[in-house]
Formats: C-alpha cells, structure tokens, sequence
C-alpha cells in the first residue's frame, strides 16, 4: 500500500545553489493540491559553498514540524547525500547523481539515480545554449524537484503551474528551458517506472481552505502593515533583516525603513519617531538587541510606546549566526539597568507572529512602554502553510491618545498638559510632538517631565511607571497570555514558549495515546501572568519545560513567579530546532527515567 | 501675537555656573526662535546628557533631552517621522564627537532636514572636566591632574566630508552673531553642523573668554569669515568642480586654529534631504505622523495584495 | 550629662562651596582623636548651585551607616537650615549664620548665631585680602568646622593638625588665613559660652587601632593596584569615574587608565588587554554598563578573564546620576543575549571593596571568565574609617595560566595548543598573546578557536564553558559566597547585598535586644550558592529581605534559586540610602504589620 | 629558517564566495608577512565581524575575531598592553564606517601604533549585500531592491583629518602593491588606515575587477598615486606648514573618484604613539604584560604609600 501524501523530502546543496528555491519550488506544488506544508531551512553562516539543506514536511493534515527521519532524499551533490543518507528511512527513496559512485544498500532504500547531466546538456543544445552549461547547472534544482513529484505520481503540470508563479520578472526568461528540463526528468523517471518503485504518492485532495505559505519574518512584516506600524528602523542581522527588506521592498504601504549605522541607533530612531505619534518598530537578533539595553531604559522611564522584534539565534556573542536558539529570554526580561515597565511576549508560530505582531503595537500604546517581541530563527526561517490572515477581528487600540481635540478640553480644565501625570492604573495622557508643549528626559522627572531630584517625587513617580505592570496583567485577555492545548486535565503538563510550540502540537496527539498529556504555551512573559499560571500547574502530576536553551529559563523564570520547581526539562541548544519524533521520546524519557535534564541533540 | 524672549522662557530653574558660555547660547537660541516666530507646538528641541542636555528645560518648547551620544539619532527619528517639525539638537562635544562620534558621522550620509548645536567646551562638563575629543594633545585644564594625552579631532572637517550641507562655527559670548547662524541652520534645508565654541569657566580655564576675545595683532583672535569676503556656500550644486573647490576651501579653513580662530559658515550647498529622498522612492509626499492607520478601531490598512503573493492557489488538473 | 564622642553632625551648601572638604575636614579631626566616623556624600547632577549635604556620624565604636536625626546642623546659608532644620533632635545644636533672619525655637535647639561676615572680614584685613572679600567666604566652611569643633570643646590644635594636612601643595598659601580664621571662631564660641550650653562632646581617646579613612572608590582603586590590575579603560560617569582618576593621578604605579571614547570602546580595550595577559578591568555606572552588554557576551564565549565594576545609581536610563539605588542586579544576572559563564559578586562596605577587588581578578583569571563586582552609589562617595588595608591573608592567583616553560612542555606532549581544550572542570590551560599562536572569535567555536557551526561540537562547547560555574560553586571559599551576622538561630533573617549591610550591622544589637535577630549578606550572586542559603534560611520563622530598589531583586532572585518566598521586604528607591532609623522601624514593622512590604522614603 | 606562505596557511577551510577579492586581501597579508618575517608568535590579527572579518582563521598567527565594529578597541588594548606586538586589524566597511565609525574616528586621537586593514566592498557582504557607507547615492548593486537612499562618506578624509599618521588606499586584485602597502603600514610607527577596494562578485556588480581596471583614457581607472610623483609623506613633523600643505593634498587627493581613482600612499606623518606619550607620562618605558604582579601567590606591589595618605593620623594634644 501507498503512503499517500504524508512524508518529508529534503534537498539539501551548497550555499547559493539553489536548495531554498528547489524547496520552495516542491512546498507550493504539494500545498497547490491542497497539502499542508511545513519547510525548515538550515545553512551556515556564508555566502557560498557551505552546506545547506531544507527539509519539507508534506502532510494532509495542518503541519508544523519537522521531522527527523527522512522519507524522500533529494540530492544532487555529494555532501548532501553522505550528510542526510543515515536519516532516510527503511524504503525511503534516494535520489542522487547517476555519475556518483554510491555505496547504498538497494535493499534498504529506493534507489534513484539521476542523469543529471545528460538532462542538462539536452536542454542546453535545445535551447543553443551551450556555451552556458556551467551556469545551467543551476538547474539540477528543478531536476530534484521534478525528478521527485514525478516518482510521487503526481502530474506535471502541477510543477508547471508553480514553475510559472516562480520565474517571473526577470527571470521569466528562464522559464521555457525550466519546464523542458521538468518534463524530460519526468519522462526519464516514468520511462525507468522509478514511480512505481515508490510507496509514497501524491494525489490532489479536495481540501479548500483558505491558506497561505509563508515564513515567520513576512508574517510578521505583514502583520506591521497591517496593525500600523509606519516606522522601522534596522542595521542588518541574520535572521532579522529578511524581515526589514520585506518593507522595504513594499514602498507602496508608506513604511518609512530605515537602515541605520548600528542598532542604538536603530531603536533611538525607533523612539524618535514614537513621540511624532507615529508607530514605530525595530527589528534585530541578539547581538543588536544587546546594544538596546540602554535606550530600552530611556523608553520605559519616558513611556514611550516602541516594539522590538528580537529574532533570537545561537548566542552568546555571534554565536551560531544563522541557527536556531531560544536563549535570549531572561536577557529580555531584565535588559538595561535598573527597573522600569515593559512588556515581552513570544509568538509561537508563524500564524502567530501575524496576530501578536499587530497586538504589541496595541500594548505599546495603550500601555505606554516597550515591547519586546520575542520571535526565534525558526519561527523566522521556516515556511508553513497557515489560515490566511484575517483582519476581521483585528483592533487597532491607541489608548490615551489625545486627539487635538482632547487636549483642547484637557488644557481648559486643568491648564498645563502634564505628560507624566499620576493616575491610578498609571497611564498618563499622551500627545505626540507636533500637538502641544511637553519635555522627556532620562533623568527621574516631574509630571511635566522636567528632572527632578526630589525624594518624594522619586518614589512617587517611580511607583506610578511600575503600577502599570499590574494594570496590565489585570486588564489583559487570557489569550495574550497563554494558550492551553490538550486535555484538560492532564497528568502531565508540558510547558514552552515560542517555537516549541510546533513539534509538540504535532507529538500531542500521539502522546495522548500513552499518558495524558496537554501543552501549555505562554505568551506574555512578562509581566507574568504568575497567578494564573499557578492555578493551572499546581496540580499537576509533572510538570515538563521544553526549551531551545541550556539551562530551562522559562522553567527558572516560573520557579521565581510561582514558587514551582520544574523538575523535568528537555533541553536542547546544539542550533538545531526540535524535531517532533525528539519531542515524543523526550517526553517518554522525562516521564520514565529519573533523570532531571533530558538533553536533545540530533539536526546536522 | 509675536512671541518674546520673556514668553519662551521655562520656570523651571536654571542650574548652570555662573558664568557659563551655556547662556549665552540659550539666548542666541531663544533669540533665533523669536526672530523666525516659528509655531512653538513645532518646534522640538532634542538634547544627549551633559550640561549642554539641560537646555531644552530652559525653553518652552518640546524638549526632548534623551541619552549620551544618541541625540542625533532620535531627532532623526523625530524628522523622518513629522518632517513638519521643526528639529533642533543641543549637544555637548564629548557627547557629539566622543561617545555619539559614529551617530554624527553617519548621520551626514542622511542629510535629513535637522539642526545641531554642539556646545563646544573641550571638556566633559557634567562630569567635572575629563578631556573631550577637541581638546589638543598636551593640554592641562585646571580639571585635570595630568596634561591631555590625546590629540583632538576637527568635527568641521569631519561634517565636511560626511555629507554635512550646513558647516558653521559660532561663539557662545558673541549673541549676535551665535543668533544668525542658528537662524541660518535652522533655515537651511538639510543637515546643519554649528560648532558653537563655549567657555566653561569651571572646568576648561584655556578656551576663556579672555583667550577667544583676546587681541592678536591687532584684532581679536576670534573673527568673522564673513568679515573677510569668505564665502563657503556653492551657489551650484551640480557644478562638481565648484562642489570641490567649495569643499576644499573649507577644510583649509577649518584648519585655522591658534594666533586667529575664525567663526562663521564654512560651508552650504543644497542637496536633497532624506525626505526629498523618500518622496522619491515613495512617489508621494512622506509623513508617517500624519498616516490614519484606524477607524473606529479597525485597520484601514489593505493588505490584501501582500496576502496574495504568498496565497496558496489551487490548481484543478486540467 | 554630655553625651561623649557620639552623635551626627550634617553639612550642607550649594554645590562647589565646599560642603565636601568641610566634612573630611571634620571627619578627620574627629578620627584624630580615635574615633570612628561614617560620612555620607548626598549633591545633585549639578556642578555648582544645587543643595548638597554631608552627615557624618561620630561614634567611639565601630560606625557604619548614617543616622536619620541631626545632632548637630551646622549651616552658613538659608537653604541648608530649612531643609535640615526638621531632623534635628530636641536639644541639637543649630550653627547657623546670625545675619540670617530665622524662626527656630530656642527652647527646643541650642542656637549658635555665628557672626561668618565679622570673622571674614577680620581676617581679610588681617591678611591684607579685603579685595578678595568675596573669594573668602569659601572660609565659611573652616569657620562653620571651627565652630562645630569649639562647642564639642575639642581643642583647637585638633583642627590646626587637620587643617596643616589638607591645605598642601597649590592649597598651602591658604593655610595661614584658615588657622586664623578657625581660632576667630573658637575664641568667639568661648566668649559667648556656647560650648557650655552643648550636651555633645568630643573628647580625645586612648583608642590606636590602624585605621584608615577612605571613599569606596578609594579602596577599590588601592585594591585594583595590589591586586596587580595593571589596564583600567573608563568613559567618564558619576559615580564610577572617580576610581579611574585616582588610578590615572597615581601613574608611579604602572597601571595604563585610558579614557575611552565610549563604554563599548572600554569593554573591549579592557578585554584586549586581558588577552595580552595583563590583569584589565573597566569601571562604570548603569548606563554605561548596559551599552557593555554585548562584549560581555564575547568575553563569556572566549574564555576571558575581565572584571566589570559597576557602581549602581538611581535608574532607569540616565535616572538619578548621583543618587543611590541597587537596581541592577536582575540585569547584571542576565546582560547579554543567550548564556555564557560569569561570576556576579558584591561587597558589602568600603572594606570588603578593597579585598573584594583584589579577589575578583583572581577569580577571573581562575575561571577564566568576566567578573561583575557590583558596588553602589553609597559605598562609592561614602567615607568610613576602617581597619587599615593589610595584605599579609591576600593570595594572587593566576590559575590555569601557563609559562613559556609550561607550554613548551604541552607542546612537545599535545603537538598543538588548543586554547579550548575540553576538561572536566571546563577550565582550559591559558596564554597570552605573544606567547603562542591561538585563535578567539565571538562565533561557537572548536577547541583551537575557529568558528565551528558543527551540532554536536555545540553541545560538547557549550557545555564546557557552562560547566565552569559548577566548579566555582564548588571550590568557592565560603567566605566569599556569604556572611552571616548576629545569634546563630534567630528567629528573624534579615537578608541583603551590598551597602544595606552597614544600617543593618549598625542596628542588629539594638534588634536584639526585642527579637532574636541575625543578618545574611549575599556576596556571590552569580553562580547562586543556592544549596547553602536554601540551608540557611528554611528554618526562620520569618525572612526579611532589605533591598534599596523597587521590588526586590535579591529577593525574586532567591525564590528562583531556592523556592522559597521573601514575605516581607523592606525597600527604598528614592535615592538615598537607608538610615540606621529606618532599618530599625523597618524590622520592627515587617515583624509586627500585616504588611508585605515596608516602603521607606527618608532623606532629602 | 625563514617562513613561506605555506607555513603561514591554517588548515581552516576559506568559505569565502569564488573571485571574491578577500583572496586577494590575506594574499597580500600573508605575503608581507612572509616578506617581513615578524615573529608570528609576536603578529596578531584582530578582526571585526564580516565576510572580512574571517581572515584571521586562515592564517597561522593568532588571530582574536571579535564583534561587529569593535575590532579596533580591542587591537588598541591589545597593543598598549603588549607594545611589542604587531597588531594588524582586519575590518569590513560596513565594520569600521558604519558601527565601528565612532571608534574609528576616536581612534586617530591615540596614534597607536596598530595597522588597519579596511576591506571595502561597498555592500555588507555577509548579510547579503545590504548598502554600506563607502556605497555612493543612488547607486542599485544587484542585491538592493532600490537604489542606495544614502550618500558614501570617505574614509580617507575621515582619517586624515582625525589624526591616522599613514593613510593609504590599495587594491584587492593587485596584490603585489597591496602587499608593499601594508609593509608600509605595518613598518609606520603610528596609526595606520589600509582602505581597500575589495570587489565583491556576489553582491555589488558596479565596483567589479571589471570597473576598477577599465581602461579610461588610455589609462586603467585605478592609477598609482607613486607613478605620478605624489608624496605624501610630512619629512618635517615639527613644520606646521608643511604638515598643512599635506594634509590638504591628501584631502583633495582622496576627493578623485571617478574617471580616474588614485591608490597608494595619500598622507604619512611621523608622532608619538600613545605608548610614546604613555612612557612620557610614566617616565619609563611601559609594557604592562611585563609586570611582575606576584611571587609565590603573594602580592608584589607596595602600596604603603597609598595607604599612608588615607591613614587616619593621631595627635597627641601637645
Ligand atoms: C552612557 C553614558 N556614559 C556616561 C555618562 C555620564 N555623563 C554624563 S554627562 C557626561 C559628559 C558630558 O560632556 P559633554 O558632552 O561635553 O557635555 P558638557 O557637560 O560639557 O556640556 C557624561 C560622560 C552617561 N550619562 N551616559
Ligand atoms: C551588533 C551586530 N549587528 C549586526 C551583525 C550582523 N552582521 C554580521 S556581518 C555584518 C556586515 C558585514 O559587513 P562588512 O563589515 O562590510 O563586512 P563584509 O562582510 O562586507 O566583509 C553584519 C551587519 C552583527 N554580527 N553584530
Ligand atoms: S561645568 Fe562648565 S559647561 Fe557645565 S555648567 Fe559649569 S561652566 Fe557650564
Ligand atoms: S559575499 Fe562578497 S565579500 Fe563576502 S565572500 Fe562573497 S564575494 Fe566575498
Ligand atoms: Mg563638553
Ligand atoms: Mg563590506
């Protein structure tokens, strides 16, 4: 029997050959049928040459891991095929260079050798393009992807449809030759009956939802256009630009993008532009976010309305560049010196990222203070196919903003406008430069914001900046802080934050057949929700934190809010994201080893 | 009604040595502004920390006195994002070239519409007189406890050849003369550099008033480029060899330091702010600030297109 | 009944009068005589105009903190008398200008009108000075020391030796005028008898303990250059920068102070210098040390051993520049992006500053490893007599750092030196620059120190690095983990960090005289000797954590580490540092009230 | 026995991108070396963060690859504790000019006597070719989606007037000038810029091989400012003349970009080093790496001294 329409493929190449392209290219053709796709893409920090791959998970049911094992292995270089072979499963497929001398056992896997070159050179003399045939090497790409689909039984006009959507502008002009060399590997691969060798097939489904295919970095770039954001400020940073150069490429929204000479100067920028009124975000990873310490500060005790998107890498220091960690939290919680309001949250998905992204904005104003967005490398890097975002629901919430208005009646009733005047929950009324008169300082100020050394004011003033951490946790709804997934009462609690979310979604079903497992996921870290979270962990028969970091900071950051020790913890920091099949035995072993650190490592 | 001097001063309290050079500035400031009468409501004055930083306090303006070396940055900000206002930076030396040195070079690739007033002391003043970047090698303040083992740098020189279209130097004590290039800078569209040259009788006991005012042969040290027929401004800003030999003059010029230290506009050219840059690209004018983002509520922003580009579509076999 | 060699005399002025030199001119006199003596520094971020005071407390015990009620205000301007008049105590003596027109009840107060223009003018003709009228009311201080001093009924040749020792160098042409000046004051307090109407005294004593009197800054510089720191960057900031001019106006000592052009820039010199193998350290305020986070990060994932002074003031952003707070110690738990080793240490008082800092460079080059040695605003501009600075018990240890000859020997046993070589303990053998060929880059690396994205050298690198802190735990002298104070098993802990430990030594007798009370100073913050305080604490009856910041952080910090709550919190963020009173009233409260945290707001 | 540049490879494997000029670059480096024969235990190479900044894991010298802009504190501490080390900074432009820029300008101040390799590519090359601060206005590299929105500074200028003591300009893909070049450098006794015009082939297509040797005007565009007699090199460093007129060649000099682009040395001076200064200060020479600061785990400084002036002192009423 066919495994139909579930299974993981994965290319994989040098740097700048191609491999994202090729794997976009099979994640829109297999999604086109009505799939659900989840694609992770993993390469070094370098322009060309070093080792990349992207696994794509193809499922006909929502999809957001990856795995680690290894349905269909497309390759058309050697690396590729000596790095991933030990993944491919029993009868998976492997497709390779016919010019290769391989050492496979056919036993074991489905063996498909391609005629690489002699496709290549076919299509460079059909189209008197030979002198450029090192150049048409690029196209082993479609060649794997054709040479897949094929073998998978699907029709090739499906590949041609996507073929069209991809090479347009100027590309377009390498279109014709593209589908000619699609359709000779599908011949070749029909005319060796490499399809009927395969126990994977696709086949076109009914399914008609609504979906897009996106990663997290333009989810979240729509989703600034869409809640308002009208002011970025970025210095370019892996895997933080992509994002930026998404606005950038979109002139047409009025985003005004800046490219500044360093990321203090990104976030002052940022700052600069949230007292014109206008909303205003910068977007970096680690190492930039460390250089925004100080001017965090200046935003929180000048309640200045900013979002910082933190795309989270491997740290410290340049770390791993361009993979995956969850490891800046704790950094994020306490960043600049001494204390003053913010809040963080994390999304944990790409469809996620889309929602929160317009809801920091939201927080931002009507809580007066920074947010910071706590997004990772894979959340940023991955693909997915996600409900097609809907603003139908979506509010945009400006809190005390005077309208010229407003500050007209303000200014007859009480005279002067105090920008920092007390209140009770803590929020003052705010006007943007341009309005009316009004002073920031860094220094501790009075309520018209001049300094002010007094000692009362200080603990007055002080204590009216941090109350609005209590407004918040009480005026905000549960499902900006934590989302509970699973059965309700479970024995065992696992609990994460951020991307993890994915490949325990996709364990949680599996799981449940063993124990009784349910997932809470949180969101607004701080300030943290810590009576709540309570309530739903104290009773627990085990609690299990998840976490792309070294040491469990979530799980050390509930033990401060709640007293709870989390005695298990599947840990993971190698860069590598957790793969589900990871997540399923972690969870196995935390249940039954006596063992408090269950430590992950697998991803090349 | 026209606005005095009277009418845009603060209560909140001065707290400057007597004797400060920073006085003489904030009148040359309060003075400018009355002279232009521009709208109050649009007029921000951003500040870094120092004594310098403490100016906007003093004047009934928006002030927005933000950190060490980051005041260029925010004003930026401030511009691009209501190129309606008005934007005046008052920073100090060791704030500008020292700690804020990489904001203020690059900030001239930008040209964005922005005036900055450097309060220029040589000396860190708010921190009780450590070396700032323009104090020459070898030179003993009464604050420091050994000669300065650090050279200074030119910040003329450097704005010159960082995209700085507006290069000038002024002197705290001269009102006069301080008042009109601030009503200059301010008038001129894009990035205005005014090293203002300012006695710290505290701290910096060389750069006196005794010692700028000094007479030298004749004259006092300090004197007006204006005075001399100088003229830094290019008159056509796509005549490259007028650009180059406008340019080069003044560097020649800011070199000048020592018997005779002349103040004045070194340098003027009109060129495309930041925000004419932006029209540009944008094909429209650009003001962020002035963007309705919402309506009761709601987004108003269509994203539809974006949601199509990345929209899965299906295809029925044909 | 005189009360002998024990009370708080108070000093204040406008900034730049000579406030500062008024009181270690009175400090001094009285440590003369053998006593011992607490001074607390209080101005504005003003260079001259603004309100600053000065109490120092005279005690013939040891003395360590300040008290909150003024025996004896001794005042030559009106601003000081209105805002201090308040704390005087019935029966203080009140020195005060006797031109000035004030209301004070003399039932109430000993009164001392003194006639500062007569004495002035006195001596401006007797010195032929009368020009200089104006420039000599800087005499107002001596004369105000000189008054204070004649109604305590010290001798004057007291004050003269003082005088002799202060007024030196390019100050020594004033001497003369002040000692005439000081004997004007005396013979007039005589001829009125105010002496007689005091009820303080001061009274010479036989007590010849060594002793010194010195600032925070002063002993952690002194310590610096025993400790062999031979690089100090620095980028100018109040409180911090006073350390590195003392460094730089002592250059007979060979240690190269540069200042920088930022905080970054110091950072990174500073690790420069280490690299070369040279003990470096940086010394700064909050501000600066939040632009320090990212090159921390660096020197964690390098191995480097730096060491970071930090001396905490009122933030956020620029704050509270010359005011107290200890409100960095979450951020300096947690600066930088993801996680790397790092030790976090804090003295309690001038004295342990000294030895502390000698200690941290140890540390650092045992660990290899940055050294946060977090001080504060009041142990910085305090001034204190404490036992003189012996270094006959200090070790200097230099760790895993290798010869010429011990490399020579690694070589010929290994073949090539691996600056990151795994071990047990996660600490590798070290050299300098110069000495042998090595490579550091800020990206995860292999053992020899190239960039190395390879997953599984991840883990094992990662894991190496963090184990350091495993075996600073362990090998640690308890002594620099935590001090304990007071009866063994009390039935209260107070519990703190840094200079909250001199109100509450100053206030543990008179405690105990109601409740069995004992004090837990932390000292090692980070890694958290969290086994030994959970021991400690567990079995109080009540805990009472004494912060000078807004909510605690020492407090939240041992809930993470130990599970268990602080309930009550005793905390102070105005800007200046607890008083002896309020320690008192604030134990009594927490222990009595209903109440989880007592809010104090003294000073002015 | 003298080293080839064999000995000097490392068995770290280059990633950088096929044609790109880095390879020229640590050609030229490792062929000084070679040519200098230095101690390599004694040459250390300091980088920034980069394509750039991976050259010191290819060459067989210690080499500290540090953070994004901070390559020249570190060098510079590198140096002052260790002066008999040769510190060679390897940095991108978008490194030095553009986050690094504050440090690069403060650094002239100190004349430390440490080499300063700028690999200029116009583009951050290995965050995939955005524009950085040497590309011009308007210019669209093939990795920008639209035109460069900001003006180039010039980094020569920069240098010249911020008191870099060698200021140089060389070539990637000329490697034999280039090497003779950072001899120069290295061999100054001073603060010295290397900026080099470094084609990068995968992200900026206008600053290509092809561009740079074009033949214009029967000439290739890039010419050697030492076939054309310049001299840049101040003989007499006490004449303030002299030192004027160079300084204000080499500015206009460095302004030439276009048809024709000058290489080669644009401006040398001899001065004191900070460490120079330093030992003027000390009144001995200071190498703080040298220091004896223990003898058997005991403390060998004395600090009685210290000690005695905070000692509390008593008298004996008399
Ligand atoms: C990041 C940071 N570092 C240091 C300081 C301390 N600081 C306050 S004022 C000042 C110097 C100001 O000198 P300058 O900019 O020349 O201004 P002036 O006081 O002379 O007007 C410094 C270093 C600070 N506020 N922030
Ligand atoms: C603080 C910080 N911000 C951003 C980055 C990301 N980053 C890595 S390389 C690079 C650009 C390098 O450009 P350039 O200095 O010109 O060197 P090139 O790659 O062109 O040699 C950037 C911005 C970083 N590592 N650190
Ligand atoms: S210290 Fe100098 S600059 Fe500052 S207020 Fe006093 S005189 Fe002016
Ligand atoms: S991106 Fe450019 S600079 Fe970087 S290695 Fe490739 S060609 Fe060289
Ligand atoms: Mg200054
Ligand atoms: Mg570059």
């Amino acid at each position: 029997m066919k495994k139909v329409n579930n299974f993981t493929w994965l290319i994989g190449g040098p740097q700048g050959s191609g491999v994202d392209s090729s794997a976009n290219t099979f994640a829109k053709t297999c999604a086109s049928i009505g799939l659900y796709i989840f694609g992770k893409r993993e390469y070094h920090s370098n322009i060309k040459g070093a080792h990349s791959y992207y696994p794509i998970t193809v499922s006909d049911k929502p999809v957001r891991s990856h795995t680690d094992s290894i349905d269909i292995l497309a390759t058309f270089e050697k690396e590729t095929l000596s790095l991933h072979k030990e993944n491919v499963v029993e009868n998976g497929i492997i497709i390779f260079d016919k010019d290769y001398n391989v050492d496979l056992n056919p036993n074991k896997y489905t063996l498909v050798p391609l005629p690489f070159n002699d496709i290549i050179k076919e299509a460079a003399v059909k189209f008197q393009r030979e002198k450029d045939y090192s150049k048409l090497q690029i196209m082993r790409n479609v060649i794997t992807v054709a040479a897949s689909l094929s073998i998978l039984n699907l029709d090739v006009e499906y590949l041609i449809k996507t073929l069209e959507s991809v090479f347009i502008g100027r590309r377009s002009k390498l279109l014709e030759i593209n589908i000619f060399a699609a359709n000779l590997t599908y011949e070749y691969i029909k005319s060796n009956s490499f399809n009927k060798k395969s126990i994977y097939e696709l086949r076109p489904t009914e399914n008609n939802e609504n979906l897009v295919l996106t990663s997290g970095t333009t989810a979240t770039a729509i989703g600034k256009i869409a809640g308002g954001c009208r002011f970025q400020t970025y210095y370019p940073i892996t895997p933080a630009s992509d994002e930026s150069e998404y606005l950038e490429a979109h002139p047409e929204y009025g985003v005004v993008v800046v490219q500044t000479e360093d990321e203090i100067a990104a976030i002052c920028m940022a700052i600069g532009a949230s007292l014109a009124g206008v909303r205003a975000s910068t977007s970096t990873s680690g190492p930039g976010f460390s250089l925004m310490a100080e001017a965090q500060g200046w935003a929180g005790i000048n309640e200045v309305p900013v979002v910082i998107f933190n795309y989270q890498r491997g740290g410290p220091s340049t770390g791993l560049p361009t993979r995956h960690e969850q490891g800046d939290l704790e950094f994020a919680l306490y960043a600049g010196h001494s204390e003053f309001p913010r809040i963080v949250l994390s999304p944990g998905d790409i469809e996620e990222s889309f929602y929160l992204a317009i809801e920091s904005f939201n927080l931002a104003e009507k809580y007066q203070l920074p947010v910071i967005f706590l997004s990772d490398k894979a959340i940023a890097n991955s693909i997915q196919t996600v409900k097609s975002f809907n603003l139908s629901n979506v509010k945009i919430e400006r809190g005390k903003m005077l309208s010229d208005q407003d500050l007209l009646t303000l200014l007859e009733k009480e005279g002067r406008y105090k920008r920092f005047k007390i209140t009770e929950d803590g929020i003052s009324p705010r006007i943007s430069l341009g309005q009316g008169i009004f002073w920031n300082t860094g220094d501790e100020h009075d309520e018209f914001g001049h300094i002010c050394e007094e000692s009362n004011n200080r603990t007055i003033m002080f204590d009216k900046r941090m109350r609005k951490m209590n407004t918040i946790i009480k005026e905000l709804d549960v499902s900006l802080k934590y989302r509970m997934y699973g059965p309700e009462n479970a024995d065992y609690t696992l609990i994460g934050w951020g991307s993890v979310k994915g490949p325990i979604l996709d364990t949680l079903e599996e799981l449940n057949k063993y124990y009784k497992v349910n997932f809470l996921q949180i969101i607004l870290l701080k300030p943290f929700p810590s009576e709540e979270i309570l309530s739903l962990i104290k009773n627990s028969k085990m609690l299990i934190g998840i976490e792309m970091n070294y040491s469990g900071q979530l799980c050390n950051l509930i033990r401060k809010e709640t007293g709870i020790k989390i005695n298990k913890r599947i840990l993971k920091w190698n860069g590598r994201s957790f793969s589900r099949e990871e997540i399923f035995k972690g969870v196995i072993d935390a249940i039954n080893l006596d063992q408090e650190k269950i430590i992950c490592k697998s991803g090349i | 009604m026209a606005y005095k001097i009277s009418d845009l001063k603060t209560d909140y309290q001065s707290d400057w040595c007597p004797g400060c050079g920073d006085f003489g500035i904030l009148n040359a400031i309060m003075s400018a502004l009355v002279d232009l009468q521009l709208d109050l409501n649009k007029v921000v004055l951003v500040s870094g920390i120092g004594c310098s930083g403490k100016t906007p306090h003093y004047i009934n303006t928006s002030g927005i006195h933000t950190l060490h070396g980051r005041d260029i940055p925010f004003a930026s900000g401030i511009k691009l994002a209501n190129p309606e206002l008005t934007v005046i930076v008052t920073g100090g030396d060791g704030n500008t070239y020292g700690i804020g040195a990489g904001h203020f070079l690059n900030a001239g690739r930008r040209n964005i519409d922005i005036t900055c007033l450097v309060f220029n002391n040589g000396v860190y003043g708010l921190t009780k007189g450590q070396a700032s970047p323009t104090l020459k090698l070898g030179m003993k303040t009464k604050s420091l406890p050994l000669p300065n083992i650090n050279e200074a740098i030119n910040p003329l020189v450097v704005a010159i050849s960082c995209g700085y279209t507006f290069v000038a130097r002024s002197y705290a004590y001269d009102v006069k003369h301080l008042k009109e290039i601030i009503k200059q800078a301010i008038l001129h569209k894009g990035l205005s550099l005014v090293d203002i040259l300012q006695p710290c009788p505290s701290y910096n006991d060389i750069h006196t008033k005794e010692y700028f005012e000094e007479v030298v042969n004749n004259s006092k040290r300090i004197y007006k480029l204006e005075e001399t027929g100088y003229d830094g401004e290019v008159k056509d800003p796509n005549n490259n060899e007028e650009i180059q030999q406008k340019l080069l003059q003044a560097i020649a010029k800011s070199q000048e330091w020592g018997e005779k230290i002349p103040i004045g506009v070194f340098y003027k050219i009109n060129l495309p702010t930041l925000t004419d840059r932006l029209k540009e690209r944008y094909k429209k004018d650009i003001n962020p600030s002035k963007d309705n983002i919402e309506q009761n509520g709601k987004p108003t922003t269509d994203i539809s297109k974006l949601i199509e580009e990345i929209e899965v579509k299906r295809y029925i076999r044909g």
